[in-house]
């Protein structure tokens, strides 16, 4: 199955400000993405802008699947104004998945912002296991999903940083003051997705209390499929690759 | 009905089936385009940059996207000569097709060494020799920049490698074809030109650099019409075949350089963009030779119609 | 509430109300604009080059389109300086901003004749010296890459000229901060960096040059990285005020030139693509400053933040 | 009345096989252009094509406007795609129209392929004249807008390259041979748009003939408004702007 394709678009619903649900069908069949994986999406039939974006897998429909994304730049805000009917040159899936959690391990699940689209991936792949999620926004108006989360029996603790919606403040925190209160029971392993800062405190916590743990990395990417050497990131093994060793490492690996 | 178009293609003793091969450090060692192109369709691989030694390159961000091109600073990394006849020969060596290995080293010694090294590998079938990577410290830049030091460098490697021996040019001086022919004085048996503009971006929100280098190597189409027009010059004052690059997205962008003077060409950034465009665009040179009636594709080599007063 | 951030730069002993000037030769002698933007709103107005004797220019087909970018072989048509005087300077007389004569000769003898000429006309501010058009003979082109050609030409103006000389260096060059250097040395009050990059492309179905002076000038956002290099290049270099353009379309792009060591910037092929976009960026930086807290633009001149061991 | 405005998609219309009829509504009200005008549009929102493209104004509908089009290149490629709710910027209107005909002349219209585009305009602002239009194409399936010259008064002389509509062969000839037969009765005036090589004959047919006329030309634009020097003929006079001192000049001023 050819990873270079074109898709239709069928919708591209404005969520609230800013994000949007990009709902895709593939005019070939093409390899179902594992949670993790991402797309490489062409905006603009012009050379401007030239590079491919890249956006996560959000979710898989029948074939069909969804990309959940904000507009941040020029690419994404092209995206945006594109109709159903219209037609968008796509490549993949592309890179490492969320490897699956041992059988008896309870899941905790971490995402920040627009690093929320992923999760819902991840979620529904291990939804029997009642996941839990940590998911921190700046606003209230910012959460999304939630009533798709809870009717999926995922356990959800939100926070923001105002105050406008859950617990004031840093997800991160939420979190540390949970496992400091010892209410994991079994052995865990964590997911998350969100803003290089969130994931860098949260290494410190992995580090603090040996959690186990694997996060989803970002950077600046031209070719996706691991020849341009444009997007690696420091691990303790070296330079590596988030488009093809990653963009899923584990936590301890990341030099910050 | 007319005959095939022959596509066939000389680098100096090097025979190529057709003129469309990978630009270095953009296609890797070759395996991760198996999936999206029949590598057996290119005139040649060319892979991405060599040294004795595995280099890690410099820190990241390293490519910022610019209006129709991109800036990279990579800064070399690769896996090291050793490594690479290890574990990438082996699979090159089934492509069908030539191997091209582009290298470079930190000092004159270093390049002979590498050039020494590859000369007697198995499967490779031509040394391209980088002086024009624009990210690396000022002191190796005069490798491609300063007559002088491009003379001595080359007229070393030439005597030390047994295989044909591709310079590959910089674009970032006043007379690209003064460097040509230095080069070919010195013994090189092709030039590939360009490599990458030396550019820069800042993002106005940090103020920092977008790239941790500060400066990078801008490719892409953007840079098309300084590249065609060094080819252009370069082809008027040497007398060794040119391997043009620089934006080449379509089979149109291919035969522009054919034109201009290259004898075959290599695409680089295209092939982020679209990774199968080199075995496209090597469909799409034949489908301009067949219904312009042309016979074969060195005939299209210079064959840019202008008037000749201006040289 | 912060106050209101000051735009005021100054390029030598001329004084600019905001740093945003037009490119010469993108801008006509402003009358065009008048309808589209409020030429009030801008640090300066720069106009089409000049010449003593009215020029035809080079014949059509005179501009190509290229990937984000153009060529231009215009070949410096103009109405020459007595008819610019009479018939365009009344009109720049009364649009309340800065009015930069830019001006070229065939020869030494030409360039001084320009320079005394236009010092003496009322209402001109400043000149700027154009030896890097790319789309003159080879005999000139040296006027910018030849170092010692451009120390003596600007050495001649600069004793001729009664006003703030600014020398327009070309990008064609291995090494644009040395050249930078020379133009100071010589006595230019500022720099304008850089010109069009020297571009070519060709139609392959006539297989002739877009452009009928087969070479032209590119300009445009494809050169912006580019252009950003050799303003941060020369900014660590001289001492003399630099005013950045290349490619600039947005107030982020000017900022961004800015940053790397622009005292002022100039807007080019923009004006083809937007005609009001000058005004458009001055209100960009404006707002820029006030939401960063800036209080005086010269304050982001050469600001970018990046580790300085690189030299 | 600025002529920099948006104006939306209203209709997009495949007419032929590569030509498409756009109907556009300003976003504000615009200066009614003159037969011979021209606008600049921006086919994309990135910076790739970078210029805009000269077309014609075709038609003008209580305030709307619409452009006849033919696929060339990259540009109008673009433009084909486009569906109705899209918007464009645009500059306009622009350059020197067609001067009215003398009130006792003649009026003949010489259109060559996509060159009808203009003429139509133009037969509308004299149809009282009855004009008389000679207009030649390649092969049938390329002949446009019969019907409506017909509903206007205007007589048409057809003629195709293949003869398959019409008579066969050069509209140059066709018109050559109305004028030796001397079918002319009153003094008249010649307006023509079309292919350099038809424009090219016709101003020999003009001073063979000692013809009045008066010819669209095209030329590669950036700017559009006179300032880029880009777009000059070579005339009697000297060099002069298309989109300035043009796209309209006399006849007998352009050297070939
Ligand atoms: C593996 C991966 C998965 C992602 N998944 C999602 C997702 O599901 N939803 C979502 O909203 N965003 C996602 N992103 C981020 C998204 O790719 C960027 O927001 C987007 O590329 C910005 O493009 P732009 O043109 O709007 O911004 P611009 O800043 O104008 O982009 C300029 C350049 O920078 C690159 N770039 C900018 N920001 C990023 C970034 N954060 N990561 C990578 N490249 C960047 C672009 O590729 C482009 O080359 C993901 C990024 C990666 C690497
Ligand atoms: C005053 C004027 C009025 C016109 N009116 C019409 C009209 O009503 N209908 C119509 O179909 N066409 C018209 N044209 C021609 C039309 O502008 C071109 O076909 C179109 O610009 C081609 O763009 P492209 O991107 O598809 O082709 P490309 O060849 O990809 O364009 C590349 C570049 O060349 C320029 N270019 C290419 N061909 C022409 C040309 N013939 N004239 C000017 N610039 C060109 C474009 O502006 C662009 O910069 C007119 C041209 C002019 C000058
Ligand atoms: C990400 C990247 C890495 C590159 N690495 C090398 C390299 O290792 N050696 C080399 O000689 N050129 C290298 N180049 C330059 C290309 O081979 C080519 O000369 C240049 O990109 C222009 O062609 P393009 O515009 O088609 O990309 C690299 C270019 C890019 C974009
Ligand atoms: C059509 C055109 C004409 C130009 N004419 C002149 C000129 O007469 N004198 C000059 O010094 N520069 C001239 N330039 C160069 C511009 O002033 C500017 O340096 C260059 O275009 C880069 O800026 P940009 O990318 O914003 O256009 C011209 C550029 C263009 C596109
Ligand atoms: S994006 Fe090219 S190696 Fe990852
Ligand atoms: S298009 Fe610029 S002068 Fe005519």
């Amino acid at each position: 199955m050819n990873r270079v394709f074109k898709a239709t678009v069928v919708e591209n619903k404005k969520l609230i400000n800013n994000h949007y649900l990009l709902t895709l069908h593939p005019a070939v069949k093409i390899k179902k993405p594992r949670p993790g994986n991402f797309f490489m999406v062409a905006v603009e039939t012009g050379l401007d802008p030239l590079l491919k974006r890249p956006f996560s897998i959000h979710r898989w429909i029948d074939g069909n699947f969804q990309l959940l994304y904000r507009v941040t730049g020029k690419g994404t805000k092209i995206l945006s104004e594109k109709k159903p009917g219209n037609i968008l040159d796509i490549l993949g899936p592309l890179g490492k998945g969320f490897p699956f959690p041992g059988k008896d391990r309870q899941v905790i699940l971490v995402a920040g912002g627009i690093g929320i689209a992923p999760m819902y991936a991840m979620a529904e792949s291990i939804k029997d296991k009642n996941p839990l999620l940590f998911y921190g926004t700046k606003t209230k108006k910012d959460v999304l999903l939630v009533d798709d989360f809870r009717s999926m029996g995922v356990d959800l603790r939100i926070s923001t940083d105002d105050g406008s919606y859950g617990v004031k403040g840093n997800i991160v925190n939420v979190l540390k003051k949970y496992i400091a209160r010892d209410s994991l029971k079994a052995p865990y392993v964590m997911y998350a997705c969100g803003p290089a800062i969130m994931l860098m405190k949260l290494s410190g916590l992995a580090s603090e209390y040996k959690m186990k743990g694997y996060i989803a990395m970002e950077q600046n990417m031209a070719c996706g499929i691991g020849t341009c050497l444009g997007c690696v990131v420091k691990t303790r093994k070296g330079h590596k690759r988030v488009c093809k060793e990653g963009p899923v490492f584990p936590i301890e690996e990341i030099i910050w | 009905m007319a005959n095939k178009p022959n596509l066939k293609v000389n680098i100096g003793k090097l025979t190529l089936k057709n003129p469309v091969m990978s630009a270095s450090g953009t296609f890797g060692y070759g395996d991760e385009y198996a999936e999206f192109v029949d590598l057996s369709t290119l005139g040649a691989i060319v892979v991405k940059g060599l040294s004795l030694k595995p280099k890690q390159g410099n820190p990241p961000p390293r490519i910022a996207e610019t209006p129709s091109g991109m800036l990279n600073a990579i800064g070399l990394q690769n896996i090291g000569i050793d490594n690479f006849i290890k574990k990438k020969m082996p699979f090159l060596r089934t492509c069908k097709t030539k191997v091209i290995v582009n290298f470079f080293g930190d000092s004159i010694d270093e390049y002979v060494k590498a050039a020494e090294k590859l000369s007697s590998v198995d499967g490779i079938d031509a040394l391209e020799m980088n002086i024009s990577c624009p990210n690396k410290q000022e002191g190796w830049i005069v490798f491609g920049t300063d007559p002088k030091v491009t003379h001595k460098v080359v007229s070393a490697v030439r005597s030390a490698a047994k295989l044909p021996l591709i310079v590959k040019l910089s674009p970032n001086v006043t007379d690209i074809s003064y460097m040509a022919q230095v080069a070919e004085d010195a013994g090189a048996d092709a030039l590939s030109l360009i490599n990458t503009l030396t550019g820069m971006a800042i993002d106005v929100q940090s103020r920092k650099p977008k790239l941790a280098n500060i400066t990078g190597g801008l490719s892409g189409p953007a840079i098309k019409p300084v590249a065609l027009r060094m080819v252009w010059e370069c082809f008027r004052k040497v007398h060794i075949p040119i391997i043009g690059m620089g934006g080449i997205i379509t089979s149109d962008d291919a035969i522009e350089f054919i034109l201009a003077g290259a004898s075959a060409v290599a695409v680089g950034t295209a092939n982020f963009i679209y990774p199968g465009v080199t075995s496209d665009i090597v469909r799409g040179i034949r489908t301009y030779m067949s219904s312009e009636g042309i016979t074969s594709i060195t005939d299209l080599t210079g064959a840019i119609k202008c008037r000749t007063n201006r040289l």
